[in-house]
């Protein structure tokens, strides 16, 4: 080491910069506890005089190489980080299951049973708005899509559940929901009709409509 | 610290301007035992070869010249001077025949313990401080990487849920899981609130038809309920402990009382 | 039981744990992203199933054996650490400690050395009251808390020190503290209730506590 030294900075120096391995663990410790990235000058004013930072950095980069955390260069300075490859380490996952919300389980019911369905239809059909949210929701669930648009005015969009929706429920298909006859079988729904509600089109009637769409693909994942 | 004026050799006037040092920087002192550890310093030897006697004097000698330099004690100083006056009249006279309590030797070694165990403590303290320290010669991480807590949210819903939530739509109406009137229904759980705090009461047999609501027993299908929740219910306080039932015969009134321990 | 058990297990983990030099990045990568102490628990939730950390961790204090960093252990916990000897370098992280009271530090030394030790022995042990600024102060710096309560009459509460004052003072365990054994071995650890009914007069025998914890603040600097 000393004798890679300049002479004048040999003569400057009260006592001899300190051995390379000595420099290295200054270093590190530096970076290590460094809130921001650290410069070579800075490097070199902490460190006793006649050191060589860059040299010190070299040997530590290399020495970090494959390892858990890595000497990467940040701007100017030098910095201590993650391998990217353990950026995963870094996350703490936990699963939290919740209930559907009524407007999301009646939303969902109501595309479930009468798909494609457009969002007024829902409403009509719920006798609310439905928020954006909800939608929202339920297609990051990935239990519904978007389905085809609607041959009438405005090209509305319709929805429709998915593959995974079918998966979630244990069915096969949508049509095999039970059908409001079975729910009123089931004593899921009172006998008597809904004050004032028209017919409503069951999932088969709904069907029908379906086959007679082919338009945009767009919407389809 | 006033404690180096009495490391030197003191002749007497410097010891009573030492002590009188003492006496003005009393507020330095935490407490009566911190005290008496720094009038035990001048007698240069060894916590436990202290002459607690000795110490005594000092301690009474010292709160006699506070007492004439009108300087205030605190009332803690007050009270060890005391327990201290008394320590030295047992030190000093020979026990009496039939005395109780510990003897003069027993206190004074407690007093010796314990001011060896505070200056052992004081120790320790500068020691521990002493030590390498966190932030001031040992660093942790500067720039921590924080733990990005991701929480995944599962919803779920069965299809019960579903059918329900459709029911619930179709019907417009409050959905209610059975469609059997439930005026006349009454639950186990709701015989058993009401049970509970009249078992109490149930000190002879009575018959189960008595704990039900009143008016249930008129009406043939709440009467049906109402029996059949309570006789549930007594069966599930029964098995508690709480009651004990007979029945005399088949179809005999069911009885029941609360349980003797 | 346990011989139907194996094979399910095994089938159960997909991937076999990572080998040890993976093992070994990991504990590194997450001891470094964090400020604070990691335990072995906590490490084996973090990486993959069927990880040995405190195995990894053995490796890793060898690796760090010497260099400008070290990994410590800390209570239950394992941490990175900068070496002692290069805290010169250092100034501009050094965080100003909090000039501590005299009665501070007596008090958390107590503590230490006793725990766990109730409010009314550690005023036995310095013949003074301990004011609530004191207490406060320490469980504020997070160096003391609370511990279980003590069996006795009135169920007092005691104190013990905290992972972060192990941490602080570089510490272990509190069984490393400097002279533990020396101070047990002479006895002075003891609670040795004082003889007979003329008890020394202690912080309790005054009548007007309150008046006496003011007092006791004073001395305080």
């Amino acid at each position: 080491m000393s004798d890679e030294m300049e002479p004048e900075e040999q003569g400057e120096t009260l006592f001899d910069a300190p051995p390379m391995g000595e420099q290295e663990r200054m270093v590190e410790a530096v970076l290590f506890a460094a809130a921001e990235p650290v410069s070579v000058a800075e490097l070199a004013e902490r460190m006793p005089h006649g050191s060589d930072p860059a040299e010190a950095l070299a040997h530590l980069k290399k020495r970090y190489e494959g390892r858990g955390v890595r000497l990467v260069r940040v701007g100017d300075g030098w910095a201590m980080r993650t391998a990217p490859d353990l950026g995963f380490l870094m996350h703490k996952e936990s699963v939290e299951t919740r209930r559907l919300s009524r407007a999301a389980i009646e939303t969902l019911a109501i595309i479930a049973y009468h798909q494609p369905v457009t969002r007024a239809e829902i409403e009509e059909i719920r006798g609310v708005s439905v928020s954006r949210g909800t939608i929202d929701l339920l297609i990051e669930m990935e239990w519904i899509r978007f389905g085809r648009r609607r041959m009438t005015p405005g090209r509305p969009v319709t929805f429709v559940v998915t593959q995974e929706f079918l998966d979630h429920f244990g069915l096969e298909s949508a049509r095999d929901l039970p059908g409001l006859k079975e729910l009123r079988a089931a004593g899921l729904l009172e006998s008597r009709p809904p004050p004032g509600a028209a017919a409503m089109p069951g999932p088969e009637a709904e069907a029908e409509e379906e086959a007679t769409e082919g338009q945009s693909e767009l919407f389809e994942d | 610290m006033a404690e180096d004026d009495f490391q030197s050799d003191a002749l007497s006037v410097s010891e009573r301007l030492a002590a009188e040092a003492l006496i003005v920087d009393v507020d330095g002192f935490e407490g009566p035992l911190d005290l008496l550890l720094t009038l035990s310093r001048t007698q240069k030897v060894d916590l436990r070869r202290i002459s607690v006697l000795q110490l005594a004097e000092q301690y009474l000698d010292f709160i006699e010249k506070a007492r004439h330099l009108r300087i205030e004690l605190a009332a803690d100083y007050l009270v060890m001077a005391a327990w201290l006056a008394f320590l030295k009249s047992r030190l000093l006279l020979p026990p009496e025949p039939g005395d109780e309590g510990p003897s003069g030797e027993e206190m004074a070694a407690h007093l010796a313990f314990q001011l060896e165990r505070l200056a052992a403590m004081r120790e320790a303290a500068a020691r521990l401080m002493a030590r390498d320290r966190k932030g001031r010669d040992f660093f942790a991480r500067g720039a921590p990487e924080t733990v990005t807590r991701k929480r995944e949210i599962r919803y779920q819903a069965s299809l019960i849920d579903l059918m329900q939530a459709y029911a619930r739509i179709r019907t417009r109406d409050e959905f209610r899981p059975f469609v059997m009137d439930r005026e006349a229904i009454m639950t186990m759980e709701q015989a058993l609130e009401r049970m509970r705090p009249l078992i109490g009461y149930a000190g002879e047999w009575t018959d189960l038809t008595a704990y039900l609501p009143e008016g249930w027993a008129r009406d043939p299908a709440r009467r049906r309920s109402a029996m059949a929740a309570s006789f549930a219910a007594s069966l599930e306080l029964a098995k508690a402990g709480l009651i004990e039932i007979e029945q005399a015969e088949t179809f005999a009134p069911i009885r029941i009382r609360k349980a003797r321990q």
